[in-house]
């Protein structure tokens, strides 16, 4: 019975490798593939999305003044801070590594920026420039001490932690609280900072920028991959893409202009957005960042100075630190002996971790700060409003935040395939 | 069978306490964190000066627990273990610190509790009535808003961290200074962080709408910092406070984006501490200073000395701050300030 | 071999994201009997191996154990039956020793706790009888060479009773002496009347043990063969889909020179 | 030149791979041997211990209190409640995780025990065997949900961080701080209960204890090693390290029976550090934590349950963090709303980490939460003992914990071979 | 072969630990000349290789290039001087895709940015070369089978331009069309003036492209013999250090069966 001798088939080979499921023609071929991908578990960013739908129907149910607009201007408002820290800490978590300071250094270049500026009536902007420069430095410290002498990175940067909390306690020293003058950097990231001045021509603008540079870009890609002869995203799919951008972002403007326009402070996070996205996905630096945190020592046989790029990384996550810092310091107006909240720190992990960046390094994008810090301030927002108790108000944000991310963990556990070793 | 341990050499305190000091004496001051500019900036180095100048060979072993009452704990072991023989105690947590304070008793050690009234065996007590501050800060919202203040009109409160046990006084006696005439419409607590308050008292004005608030209250100037930024942001235009008279605080009420704070002199009150300690130390009665006697939570009657908090607005900062030498003129008017400074006439 | 298989496959196919790597596959062992298991890089072999020991569970199609059904969904399944597999990419603990390895999930025990001194005798035995040396049996799996690691997983799948044995390319790695050792040990094991599923590229390999060869070409089955009758050529025709092929070319070629 | 013929030599294999260096006999041999680990890196806890003296001479030479006997007592006393969590957190970071929960936790089961115990007047062991239960089930929970719906034990334990810390104040409610009972676990935790009253014997008697359990345990071993034929530590080594631990342990009752005698609370952590140790290195559930540490997918493939082990592994660490709530409680004399200091979760991590356990898993011992809360301790008490401001505290608490870890990797260094991927 | 070597160790050593894994190594390549290194398991073939590629710096000796002594510390500084590796175990990067792992190091770049058309372009022509057959060109490598990630790992030697190209064991995975590709790769390689080091445990292979075998046996050299005057039996004594072993024994008894 096992004997049966076939006559091997001799095709020659195809250009295309046979097993590869192909996407049938038309939209039922979309939605095919679709519900393949979503059985498979390879669905994006899609299922926090979900959890993001599902918070804001939750509260926006219990509490009809959550879906009025000045809820978009609060979260607007509120996420670059924190958001800024995380956009940091993605870079350190591609490499598979933490960054504990994040939070004391934020603090601590608060209180430097306010002794520059207000103390000692230094320029406003080259006091911005030095303490960007300063967390860099604080960070190439880290990194250097983890990448060549070899301290575990969580140790380094867990004195970091004490240490520059100290460092920000000395400084602001004997003058407590500083109140910050409303110029400058300051001034663009604080509360009365408006794109166009909070013309509703502003946000439009933005998204209309938004949406023509994606096009742009998906289009000529697939131009010059069409032309080179090599596999490319037929136009259906980029449409389909643009379109879900276009309506995203001409909704949150129209939202945002119901109330003061869109705040520049989020306009500087998403530019920022922007362009670390770009360095990670389209530079070799990025490229580095990626491979040192999938196979460390196949990095170095390739030739990657592993403990360059560990510095310049660690050194992007404290000027990241610097500039949130700054950021906080605005939202709040003063640099205060609170700055160092380790609460930030926790929160800026949490909104990484979310947004789908993974802790053991080589998958993520600096995206996830952004769709992380989405549901952590839909969250909160939604809790400060009902002026809780801090007990059941910490209960609850546990369990949203939890489950949150359960749909997306359900539905990638189909995906989470045996791997190889 | 064998002997108890320590026998060996003489009573462990003594022996330790005499290694340590090498005959003069130690007094030991303990503060609970350093998030609030307070303790550090005043209390630490007015006490210090006090005992200087009344026992010029009597030294100060100092911690801060840095917001910990397990920290204290072992604070106060490291002191009782160098040979102290009077501990001035600001409790992290009044009650978590009886065991230590006990453990103290044990030794001989004398015990002072400042500003906050410490559980256990306690031998003195200096501070000012949180209750009190709590009310002065009604009081002083209630005067800030004026006209405004009628029982409909609505009021944010943004509460300190009921972690600390002070939290619960201020809110009591504010309750209690405004309870019925005005609405307290929103209420939570800001866990004494700028950002959180600040983030508080935003969703607080797009809940009710920022041409209805009628006024804020702040547990403490630090919190109001950053509720006074979200007030800029939302559009309130109402009368806001706090406590502790930090100097960005006074800034900001020389500038008139903060109505009032609460001014508990640290200067009488950290020489009140710093006499009682010294008295204690040479063993001579402490009843001049003390005249009053307050029940701790433990139960413990305590000889006290209960300072007045002042209520601190643009009219009287020169009569107090200024005058306290808590700080000086150009200290509170930097450039920024300066016109206001003369607006105000401190200039 | 007119009894039931111990072994056998009906139809199962496996797909990964958008990837078939398995299209209605059927394969039967014996008792007593080496199958080869052929084909090209990236037939699909390793994959047929893991949904038989339980690391991929199937999507379609049916395994069935001494003639019965049975469903395999974790490693434990495959293993309770009596299959034991040395995988293609090991799977060992790099921070455990060599002993540590070979007796993982299986540890010999003493009053309850683990009997290090009869592991570590019985471990160099094993070792011995594959005539590999590595240095010391307690240091970690990490330190050895590529074919220390691959004769700690060979032995591995000896500790047990198993009924099935299923060696994925398991001389790869292996040093002329190791591999002639190894393929002395399939023989064993067939005299053992145990089934015995051999992966291997090397055909002269395949041809001295194996009693079937099946071929496995773009996850589909392209043939069943018993060795004795089936010339090479043959074989690697079914392999590579095509009787002209690169090995062919390189023969014809180097033949050519030589003459 | 490259041709040159040698006849192959065809000696017949020897039962000692040649290569494997020996030590040469004698004493000579055992200073060779080490002077050639410490050059390959290969130096276990050496240098964590250099580093300890180190901060033990620096203190001692600026405070000469700081070599008193109370020092000890010290350290012995305040050691155990961090230590206990670090133990359990020992356990989660063998498997490569992540418990952000234990400080919460801890505070939750101080205040449940305070609750049951004082203010329902439960009978005290049963209200301790209540709360451990109660740990251990939350450990569990998270262990269930990082183990069985996917989601990254960060993220279910920095959940668990926020609710059990809802929670706690929930349970503590309206009466605030609660102080303890002198009685039950209480007791014998707290400041007044040492071994055998403090008789100087109750040391001695430990020491003898120890001394004599680790003399048989090694040479039984060597024995048993010897009969079956397999090699063994000669004579001469295991002398030299038992008698190491018999210095060790008799300097140390020595020392504290100049104080008050060994505190029960330390007792306690040390034999459920033996018992731990015991279940890691000699059961084969100590032995499955390790291969889930070292590589999921083959301990899978070796027929593993990692659902079982991880849920089990999180029970533990719940467990110990509500021993660990329940000594820091008695240590402090009550449970109150400060009791889930995060400040707790960072010096436990720190501990594990610092005593050697790696967080990457598969590396590392329960002993390493002893050694680590040593050195922690031990800075702590220095530092608490000069009278300094909180940020300079914070900066020399930093440096000195980093420094203490530079001098392990440094010396680690050298080993860090590219290892093999 | 006067001219200097391109490569050359003096007297290398290198120990791990309490492992002496190198004694003493000499070995020389000449450019246009294939050596093969050949060896039992654990005889220290990798970690040779891995001293010259600048993986583990060296404990004693000397390695030169083109006639002068060089110090490599850093697998850079091997990658400078021209010498590409294929390692044993790999090396790539399992959560990038092929093509970034073929380009890792030595992107293509058009305007300061990635030019990922260029290089997806390149990748598909150097893999068809091997002709493997994988799915996509743009899966992560973590999910392509042992061989599809072996021949990745050869083309990516192949990127850049090396006078000394080391492949360790690099047809060990491969299939029989694959494997034959590799052998026509090698003899290109000579053809082109480069100098190759092939460590291979099939001794067919050796002697189909090897000009010269060096032996290494527990760390040591054991003699180094040209290919043409050299009896396959004097290797495989070379190496397993008898001349009775396993192989012959098992070469005896097949023999005898089949009689
Ligand atoms: N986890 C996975 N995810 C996606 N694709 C996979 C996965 N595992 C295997 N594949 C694909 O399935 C196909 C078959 O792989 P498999 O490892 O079974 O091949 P093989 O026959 O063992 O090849 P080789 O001889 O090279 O080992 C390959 O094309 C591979 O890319
Ligand atoms: N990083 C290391 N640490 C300790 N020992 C090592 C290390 N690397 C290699 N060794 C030891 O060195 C010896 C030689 O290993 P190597 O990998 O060079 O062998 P090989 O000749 O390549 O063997 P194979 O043919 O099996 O690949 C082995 O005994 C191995 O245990
Ligand atoms: O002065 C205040 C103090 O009394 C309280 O306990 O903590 C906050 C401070 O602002
Ligand atoms: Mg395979
Ligand atoms: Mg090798």
């Amino acid at each position: 019975m096992s004997n049966d001798t076939k006559t091997p088939a001799s095709a020659p080979i195809p250009a295309v490798d046979p097993r590869l499921l192909q996407r049938e023609a038309g939209l039922q071929g979309y939605v095919n593939e679709f519900v393949r991908k979503v059985r498979g578990g390879d669905i994006g960013s899609l299922p926090v999305v979900i959890g993001l739908i599902v918070i804001w129907l939750t509260f926006g149910l219990s509490n009809s003044q959550y879906f009025a607009p000045s809820t978009a201007t609060y979260i607007a408002y509120w996420m670059p801070g924190v958001g800024l820290l995380a956009v940091g800490l993605v870079f350190v978590l591609l490499l598979g590594e933490i960054d504990l300071s994040v939070g004391s250094v934020s603090g601590l270049s608060a209180a430097v920026y306010a002794v520059l500026a207000v103390t000692h009536g230094l320029n406003p902007w080259l006091a911005v420039f030095t303490t960007i420069l300063t967390g860099a430095a604080i960070g190439a410290l880290h990194g250097w001490i983890f990448a060549k002498i070899g301290v575990p990175a969580f140790i380094v940067t867990l004195a970091g932690f004490l240490v520059w909390q100290g460092v920000m306690l000395w400084v602001l020293g004997s003058t407590g609280t500083i109140n910050l003058t409303d110029v400058g950097l300051n001034h663009f990231l604080s509360g009365n900072s408006y794109v166009l001045n909070g013309d509703v021509s502003g946000g439009y603008i933005l998204a209309v920028l938004a949406v023509a540079s994606m096009a742009y870009g998906s289009f000529g890609e697939q131009a010059r991959r069409r032309k080179a002869g090599v596999p490319f995203k037929p136009t259906s799919e980029l449409l389909i893409r643009v379109g879900l951008v276009a309506v995203g972002a001409f909704v949150a403007a129209y939202v945002l202009n119901q109330d003061r326009g869109v705040p520049d402070a989020q306009v500087m996070f998403l530019a920022l957005l922007i362009i670390c996205d770009f360095v990670l996905r389209r530079t070799s630096f990025g490229r580095k960042i990626f491979a040192v945190g999938g196979n460390i020592e196949a990095s170095r046989r390739a030739g990657i100075s592993v403990a360059a790029i560990r510095i310049s990384v660690f050194s992007i996550s404290g000027a990241f630190a610097a500039l949130g810092g700054l950021t906080i310091a605005a939202e709040t107006g003063a640099a205060s002996q609170s700055g160092s909240d380790p609460n930030n720190l926790m929160m800026a992990i949490a909104a990484a971790v979310i947004g789908g960046t993974s802790l053991f390094g080589g998958r993520g994008r600096v995206w996830s700060a952004f769709l992380g810090m989405l549901v952590i301030s839909s969250i909160q927002y939604g809790l400060n409003m009902e002026s809780l108790n801090q007990d059941v108000e910490y209960m609850i944000m546990g369990v949203v935040l939890l489950a949150a991310v359960i749909v997306d963990s359900l539905a990638r556990r189909t995906q989470k395939s045996s791997g190889r070793g | 069978a064998c002997g108890k341990a320590g026998s060996s050499s003489s009573s462990s305190s003594s022996s330790s306490s005499t290694a340590a000091a090498g005959g003069s004496q130690v007094i030991g001051l303990l503060l609970p964190e350093n998030t609030t500019t307070r303790y550090e900036q005043f209390d630490k180095p007015l006490f210090v000066a006090k005992v200087k100048q009344l026992a010029p060979n009597a030294t100060v072993q100092y911690a801060n627990a840095g917001g910990s009452a397990q920290t204290q704990a072992q604070q106060v072991q490291t002191m009782i273990n160098a040979g102290v023989k009077v501990l001035v105690i600001d409790a992290q947590d009044s009650a978590q610190i009886k065991s230590s304070v006990a453990a103290a008793k044990a030794k001989g050690i004398k015990v002072v509790a400042y500003d906050r009234l410490a559980q256990g065996p306690v031998d003195a007590y200096v501070s000012f009535d949180n209750e009190k501050v709590g009310e002065l800060q009604g009081q002083g919202l209630l005067a800030a808003m004026g006209s405004a203040a009628t029982p409909s009109a609505k009021v944010v409160e943004i509460d300190g961290d009921s972690a600390d046990p002070n939290a619960a006084d201020f809110k009591k006696g504010f309750t209690t200074a405004v309870a019925g005439k005005v609405n307290i419409a929103y209420d939570a607590s800001g866990l004494w962080k700028p950002d959180v308050a600040a983030q508080k008292a935003t969703a607080a004005f797009n809940q009710l709408g920022a041409k209805n608030v009628a006024g804020v209250y702040s547990a403490n100037d630090g919190m109001a910092a950053g509720i006074v930024t979200s007030m800029k942001n939302a559009g309130v235009k109402a009368p806001i406070g706090g406590q502790d008279a930090q100097l960005d605080a006074v800034q900001r009420i020389v500038a008139g984006t903060q109505s009032y704070t609460v001014y508990k002199a640290y200067k009488p009150e950290a020489e009140a501490a710093a006499q009682l300690a010294v008295d204690l130390l040479n063993g001579q009665s402490i009843t001049s200073v003390a005249t009053a006697t307050k029940t701790s939570g433990s139960g413990d009657q305590v000889p006290s000395d209960l300072l007045t908090p002042v209520l601190l607005t643009k009219a009287n900062i020169k009569d107090t701050v200024v005058a306290d030498g808590l700080y000086t003129v150009a200290q509170i008017c930097t450039a920024d300030f300066a016109s206001a400074c003369t607006a105000a006439g401190l200039q | 071999m007119t009894s039931a298989p111990v072994l056998a496959l009906r139809g199962v196919s496996k797909r990964f994201g958008a990837v078939q790597a398995l299209t209605d596959v059927e394969l039967e062992v014996h008792a007593g009997e080496v199958v080869a298991l052929v084909g090209d890089n990236g037939a699909g072999k390793s994959t047929l191996v893991k949904t038989i020991a339980g690391v991929h569970p199937i999507d379609e199609g049916q395994i069935e154990w001494e003639g019965r059904p049975v469903s395999i969904h974790r490693p434990q399944d495959a293993q309770h039956l009596g299959v034991a597999t040395v995988y293609q990419d090991l799977a060992l603990c790099d921070n455990l020793d060599v002993v540590n390895n070979l007796f993982l999930g299986r540890e010999l025990k003493r009053r309850g706790t683990l009997d290090e001194v009869a592991m570590e005798q019985k471990a160099r035995e094993l070792l011995s009888t594959l005539s590999i040396r590595i240095p010391s049996v307690r240091i970690p799996i990490a330190s050895l060479s590529g074919g220390q690691r691959q004769v700690v997983a060979i032995a591995r799948s000896l500790i047990g009773d198993p009924k099935v044995v299923i060696l994925d390319e398991p001389t790869a790695a292996l040093g002329v002496e190791q591999t002639a050792q190894v393929l002395d040990l399939v023989e064993r094991l067939r005299e053992r009347n145990l089934g015995v599923i051999l992966i291997s590229h090397n055909m002269a390999d395949v041809r001295a043990v194996a009693d079937t060869v099946a071929v496995l070409r773009l996850g589909k089955n392209n043939g069943t063969f018993p060795v004795q009758q089936t010339t090479q050529e043959t074989i690697i025709a079914a392999i590579t889909g095509a009787t002209d092929n690169a090995v062919t070319r390189r023969a014809a070629r180097t033949t050519e020179v030589a003459q």
